[in-house]
């Protein structure tokens, strides 16, 4: 599900007051940085264990395709992720100086096609509730993912 | 990441083990699309250690198996723990891989 | 160890390109958060086994301090903690924005005085080669880490 | 950080397990000094699934020390990871606490 970036959560957009954010070069031997942290914050948010390894991976997928697409392969810019836990689950952020994402063009493939690739975006995807461009971002791109809690009986 | 690959008697056994990630994929490729430049089959890859795997992984061996398939040689992948595993299901790829739980189970196939 | 801030390497200052760089709220339950960055950084830039565990805690220290002295305990203000491989070893700043250090008050307890406290700066300076306050910094302060690889018959 | 406190034949043994940082060491500060203040003696404190300390967790060790010997009272540490111990013996508080290498020697002393 995409929402528009004006409307996570129906109302207001959360402030990143209490966020804990880091920088990287965009280079993939720093993804492994990105990966500690991810799954030490989806701790602190209180995400079960099996989800913590799906969002790790997502973060960790969001930030391979910057490198691929937003900075086709320059491993000499910045990424930064910022996370937050708020009070309904835990926000990601993901923010490039690279080339605008058109987010009409991104779509993993069907996954009854088996070839190599196309499968960064369902990974992305299954793990997160909130998948959407900042459209008002000016130079670059900034994904917000979020992931809300789940009742005792839902997945 | 690491790769060991070892010989039981005659067949070929890729012991990986640790991350593999966007940053190690192209040295894994490298590896494993030689071993299929050669014809090596059956290729058995040991999942055993391997403690993270992400789509540039993944499509490393859908790869490889392509490069298999295209002469008729088999890769069998085992040993694959259950959060891996995982992601193999997810995306179908349970279904077109050989996956055998242990690589003596691959040896005697 | 404590050499003047133009003097890290006897050489100009280093610049932070290729640094990753984290900002936290000032709470302890972000120190976690920090400890597992500061491993992940310290593996890659190929400190042994041992080191890596003994600057995790220096830097934990560090940060504990900055929550204690400069902040005085206020858990809603920023430290910044960068990090940076460099050819001689690896490097750590820590920024505050809170209450100037003075480094002349800045002193470890004597050993063999066993009491609670006194024993983080200790820890900081056994981890580490280079401790020093940047002086010019004009609000808040920025500690300066830096470990030295050692020839591998030395400690 | 967990803590458990059980009783063996009337002694009482704290089982730590987690880390023990600035986050957590009021937690633990406010167990061990209600214990302390109760004049529990000994108090075996089992370090065995402790894997961090920092030096506020120390301290508060030092602190709990302090207490037990305004009594008489005993506070005896024991299974130390390999890692741990070496901060204690850094600061030289090895030289003293009353460090035992199991919960059983530490009863039996
Ligand atoms: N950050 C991005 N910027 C631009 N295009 C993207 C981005 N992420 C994904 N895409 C597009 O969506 C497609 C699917 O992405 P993904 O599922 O990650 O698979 P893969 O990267 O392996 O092709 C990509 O091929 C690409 O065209
Ligand atoms: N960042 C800092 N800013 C100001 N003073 C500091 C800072 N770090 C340490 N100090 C001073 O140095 C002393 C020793 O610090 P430390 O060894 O960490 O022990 P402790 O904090 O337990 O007293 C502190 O009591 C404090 O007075």
């Amino acid at each position: 599900m995409t929402l528009p970036w004006w409307n996570w959560h129906g109302t207001a957009l959360p402030d990143m007051k209490g966020a804990v954010s880091i920088t990287i070069p965009s280079h993939p031997k720093y993804l492994s940085v990105v990966r500690a942290l991810t799954s030490r914050m989806a701790e602190l948010a209180d995400m079960p264990g099996p989800e913590v390894d799906k969002i790790r991976l997502a973060v960790d997928e969001a930030c391979s395709n910057v490198i691929k697409y937003a900075y086709k392969g320059d491993t000499g810019r910045k990424i930064v992720v910022k996370f937050r836990v708020i009070r309904t689950g835990f926000e990601v952020v993901i923010e490039d100086t690279g080339e605008k994402t058109d987010p009409s063009f991104i779509a993993g493939r069907d996954l009854d096609d088996v070839r190599p690739g196309g499968l960064g975006i369902h990974l992305i995807k299954r793990a997160f509730d909130v998948f959407g461009f900042d459209e008002k971002k000016k130079k670059g791109n900034r994904l917000r993912l979020i992931r809300y809690k789940r009742g005792n009986n839902e997945n | 990441m690491k790769i060991e690959i070892s010989d039981h008697k005659g067949k070929k056994v890729m012991a990986l083990s640790g991350e593999i990630d966007m940053h190690e994929s192209p040295y894994l490729r490298k590896e494993l699309m030689a071993l299929v430049g050669k014809k090596t089959t059956p290729l058995v890859v040991d999942f055993q250690a391997v403690s993270y795997i992400d789509s540039s992984g993944i499509a490393t061996f859908v790869e490889g198996l392509k490069g298999m398939m295209a002469f008729g040689g088999k890769l069998q992948l085992v040993s694959i723990p259950a959060g891996i595993m995982e992601i193999f299901s997810f995306s179908k790829l349970d279904k077109v891989f050989e996956i055998h739980g242990s690589v003596d189970d691959a040896l005697n196939s």
